[in-house]
């Protein structure tokens, strides 16, 4: 694929936020998705819905870059993706199914961890600990941060990934199920500050095979396959 | 040098590379079939003996050993470039040589191995000594059973591509640190001047170049044939694959 | 952006200090098994201390590599960590923590097992323990940027501790030769500033091209 | 019961038959470190050849308890098995497959790594490489039963493959002690069936008490 | 305890089904359950509620024996649960968060083994073969049968777990959080067959942090914590 074509047309996008062209996926041989478009335009929220092994999991970690597409070019602000100018992967966060905590730390140390990660020493560690201290509580596992990760219940754990959100600033979300295995209380708590992150201009994707009442979307992507 | 470019990029389409090697396959078998005859009728009947090693038959054996021997080496290096190909230029053929080229390589380091030990029995009374050749032989099996298992260790064949061209290239660059580390160490201890270049009489030199272009030939008759069950594997979802296995299908119904 | 991944690998290491002893007290009991298989008799052990010392220190690292790298790729966290550095950064730190947290303490402890192994008999042959362990201070860092690249390669394989095994080893035999003969140079007062520069030279190379191949692969593996 | 169960572990194996591979490519490498490390001259690599073959057998047989006991605890189906049957016979079957799947082939290879090592000359020599894998195969069915214990024990611990390796290798020097005297015994033509038959006493005194205790440990780790 | 007077309470037990009798349960130093009684009937689905982290998971891993209780006591079908003659274990499917399946294997391979590890020799494997077929045609996952365990998506991994229950004789079902992961459809077609399973006599015990509204429950218990 000669370099100079794609070049104009990254200058082309008219796009903000996330903007995926001529995408192809596939996996293992079977094709999923074949020159898709999609568009997570500032300020929206987008359920990725479609029934199971339709490909959503697959559609997301290509959009996080760690799935390699067969074909097709993701922007982010109108620069591909891996463009250095585009900064995409500070602006990301992405919560997959495995919940990328270490079982040997405690909770506030993962979270600690990540959150360093991010924003490098900006973030004042005090204010950090305290953050971390006011986010669990809010999640109903205030006090537990000296806990190691292996020891809480499957739900509990969900939160810790979950409580990431709140502590790292980012512009875009992509959450693969997130809401899974949580409590009534800790959806309705997820979805609020979805809502709140929206407000601030956020970009979410999200997927699930539950409707959640308390999350109006204002997209609804389906993957459908053959 | 256009038509050069063009003609590489020709070779990364499956569908060309399958018809043309498909053109070329009984001439090399031809060629390989014919070449090794003669070389192994010199070889074997119309070869003097060595005398001065009192070796009497034995020597025969280095007819299939240099070659073997040879090969090997070349048949790393050529998976090597094939797999940078792959990696920088894309170019998914590339790994279906590399991955053509890995039991053929193994194979002759294999036969390599075999003919100098069961050579090495009657002329040093030992089945194996630690001598640099020898031991960088042995590493070299190493490294192509390792490819070959990395390779297997995977579901997902893009990743199996990828992963194990990273391991051939680095292997490569290893070979000759191994080599000569090998040599540099061992000759700390002893020295065997077997296997150092003297001058070879041309009634020995005859049968050995005609052994070598026919070993050359069959190797690469053997990556081709192994290069083309790859091709068919990796492209079993498209149309021309379909209609090539069902118009081979008819064929054998009405034989 | 590296020190917090290396904070966080110290961080669990220190947490499951149990891990950081280990691979030593390997180092230890696989060259105190020689002893019982071979032969006590001092001159014996002395002559097959270098390589037995190196052939031990290598599998204690390569042994250890699994334990830094597959929990990483299993709970997730290496697609996090390559979400939000460099794959080349990634290696790096994990590269460099893994020689801090084996390595190097295999290093510190060296002069014991010289000792084990009738190296050293006296403050005399002191001589013979530092350069024991400059060889294996040069050495250990070459293993793991090549261990590095053999474990990225095989996270995503089919779970198999020993194949990364099989990838390396060859590769680390040139450092094996060089390592071993440093010290059996010096136990028989030959000259050995060669074996060292050339143990030098490979840790250049590998410094080189190891965390960039080490990168791509966990790349790949990750996708 | 115990078929199914060793039926699967076939399958497991046959599956990811490079994983067969791996533990007998790992003992060939294993043992030809040390010509690299030690020395290539034939009466010293003689010398050392029962240790090192026995050392590399044993650790070869350590490492792959790894792969035979962690995948079953990580994905559940250890817990499974356990609810399915006694534990007793969740043990024999996972014992009997470790020992089918890597100590035999691992016998039968230990000719090849005896004329690598230099034991064997010629086939006027045949008999040493007989002791020798008469040696392993009553030792290695020790090594798994013991090798199964530690395993055991161990998988509830936060996951470090060396930890088991810390727990079983004292038990494994004696057997490592009688099995490379066995063949020392052989190579200078004195009589060895003293050191075979504690071998012999060794496994029957594992058969007896192993499966149980395995047992009881997989028991507790899944608790 | 001395065991003679429990020997003597097993006889007074009256119930049928599973019964757990003064049962205290604790993880880490917290007491989750103390001296709960539960009983579950024959031809009853019971829905096991409450937050995330009080206890769920941990009751259950009791009532199959995996956790050891602190305290109290397991009747099935009045026979203490370990006794030989209870036959407790040949009874019970129990699927947890962990799906049990071998990566390396294929889904029928996973599925054989644990039918043959439950029946004997007993079930004809080419009679295996067509049922575990048609389960997975069921359950819309039909032609998979040979592909790898590893390359199914999070839901289809479910599914083949899910199998399980169709392939397998047993008269009580312990599933925790059985419908994560699953869309709409296969939810439907589980509700279903547990209906199915309760009308033959089965006992089930489920938790979900959703309502399904396809599974009418004759007994719900709520773990609450403090
Ligand atoms: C297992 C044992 C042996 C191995 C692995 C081995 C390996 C090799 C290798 C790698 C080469 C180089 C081929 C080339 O440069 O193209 C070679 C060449 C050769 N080998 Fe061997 N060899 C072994 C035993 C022997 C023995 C026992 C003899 C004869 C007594 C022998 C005689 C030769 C000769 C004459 C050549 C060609 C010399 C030359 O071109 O430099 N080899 N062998
Ligand atoms: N590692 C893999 N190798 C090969 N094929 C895979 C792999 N992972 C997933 N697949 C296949 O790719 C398809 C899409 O999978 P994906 O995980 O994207 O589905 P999904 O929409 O997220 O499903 P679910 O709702 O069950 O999570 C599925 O049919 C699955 O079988
Ligand atoms: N391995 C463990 N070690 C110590 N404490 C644990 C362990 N597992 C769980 N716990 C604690 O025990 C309590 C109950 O856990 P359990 O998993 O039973 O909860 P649950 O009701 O299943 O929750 P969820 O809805 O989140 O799955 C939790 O507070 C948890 O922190
Ligand atoms: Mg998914
Ligand atoms: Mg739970």
């Amino acid at each position: 694929m000669p370099s100079l074509s794609s070049m104009s047309q990254s200058q082309d996008i008219q796009f903000d936020g996330l903007y995926a062209h001529e995408l192809t996926v596939s996996r293992s041989e079977n094709v999923l998705l074949e020159d898709a478009e999609l568009h997570l335009a500032p300020a929206t929220i987008t359920y990725l819905y479609g029934e199971n092994g339709t490909g959503k999991t697959s559609l997301m970690r290509c959009l996080t870059g760690l799935l390699q597409p067969d074909d097709g070019k993701i922007y982010w602000n109108k620069k591909p993706i891996n463009h250095p100018e585009s900064g995409y992967f500070q602006d990301l966060i992405f919560l997959a199914h495995s919940l990328s905590m270490k079982n040997e730390l405690t909770i506030a140390e993962n979270l600690t961890f990540y959150a360093q990660l991010r924003c490098g020493g900006s973030y004042n560690n005090k204010e950090l600990q305290a953050d971390i201290s006011q986010v669990l509580t809010d999640l109903g596992i205030g006090g537990l941060e000296g806990r190691m990760f292996a020891e809480l219940s499957a739900g509990q754990q969900h939160k810790v990934a979950l409580a990431r959100l709140m502590l790292e600033p980012a512009k875009i979300w992509i959450l693969d199920e997130p809401f899974v295995n949580l409590d009534q209380k800790t959806r309705g708590w997820l979805a609020a500050k979805t809502l709140e992150f929206k407000a601030q201009g956020g970009v979410v994707l999200f997927t699930s095979h539950h409707h959640i009442d308390e999350l109006p979307v204002d997209q609804k992507v389906g993957v459908e396959h053959e | 040098m256009a038509k050069a470019w063009r003609w590489f990029h020709q070779l990364g389409s499956p569908k060309y590379l399958f018809q043309k090697t498909g053109q070329w396959l009984p001439w090399i078998w031809g060629a390989t079939l014919i070449l090794l005859a003669v070389g192994l009728y010199y070889s074997l009947w119309a070869s003097p003996l060595e005398a001065r090693q009192g070796q009497g038959h034995t020597v025969r054996i280095m007819y299939i050993h240099v070659p073997a021997a040879a090969l090997s080496m070349v048949g790393y290096i050529a998976m090597a470039i094939a797999a940078i190909v792959g990696l920088v230029w894309k170019m998914k053929m590339a790994f279906a040589v590399v991955r053509s080229i890995a039991p053929a390589g193994a194979a002759m380091t294999f036969l390599a191995l075999f003919t100098g030990s069961v050579w090495g029995k009657p002329t040093w009374g030992t089945w194996w000594e630690w001598d640099a050749r020898m031991t960088s032989e042995l590493l070299l099996l190493f490294l192509y059973l390792g490819f070959i298992a990395l390779h297997a260790s995977f579901s997902d064949r893009s990743k199996a591509d990828k992963a194990s061209a990273i391991l051939a290239i680095v292997g490569v660059i290893n070979i000759p640190i191994i080599y000569f580390s090998v040599k540099w160490w061992n000759t700390l201890h002893q020295g065997y001047s077997v296997t150092q270049k003297g001058a070879l009489a041309p009634e020995f030199q005859v049968p050995l170049f005609t052994m070598l272009a026919g070993m050359y030939l069959l190797f690469a008759a053997l990556v081709i044939m192994r290069l083309r069950a790859e091709i068919i594997l990796r492209n079993q979802k498209s149309r021309w694959v379909m209609e090539w296995a069902t118009a081979d299908a008819k064929k054998v119904t009405h034989d | 952006m590296i020190s917090t991944l290396l904070k966080r690998e110290l961080k669990v290491a220190r947490r499951n200090w149990i891990g950081l002893a280990i691979p030593l007290l390997f180092f230890i009991i696989v060259v105190s098994l020689f002893p019982f298989a071979v032969s006590p008799e001092a001159p014996m052990l002395q002559k097959l201390a270098p390589g037995v010392i190196w052939v031990a220190a290598l599998l204690s690292m390569l042994l250890s590599l699994e334990q830094f790298y597959r929990s990483d790729f299993q709970d997730g966290s290496l697609e996090q960590l390559l979400l939000m550095s460099s794959p080349t950064s990634v290696a790096i730190s994990k590269i460099f923590a893994h020689w801090l947290l084996t390595g190097l303490p295999l290093v510190i402890l060296s002069p014991l097992l010289g000792l084990l192994m009738q190296i050293n008999y006296g403050f005399e042959h002191i001589n013979h323990t530092w350069v024991l362990m400059l060889s294996l201070m040069l050495g250990t860092p070459t293993l793991c940027l090549l261990g590095a690249v053999g474990m990225s390669l095989t996270l995503a394989a089919n779970r198999n501790g020993l194949l990364v095994s099989i990838l390396i080893i060859p590769l680390y035999v040139p450092v094996l030769i060089f390592g071993a003969s440093t010290v059996t140079a010096s136990l028989e007062s030959l000259r050995y500033n060669g074996e060292l520069a050339i143990l030098g030279a490979f840790l250049m190379i590998a410094i080189v091209f190891a965390p960039f191949a080490s990168g791509r692969a966990l790349k790949i593996s990750v996708g």
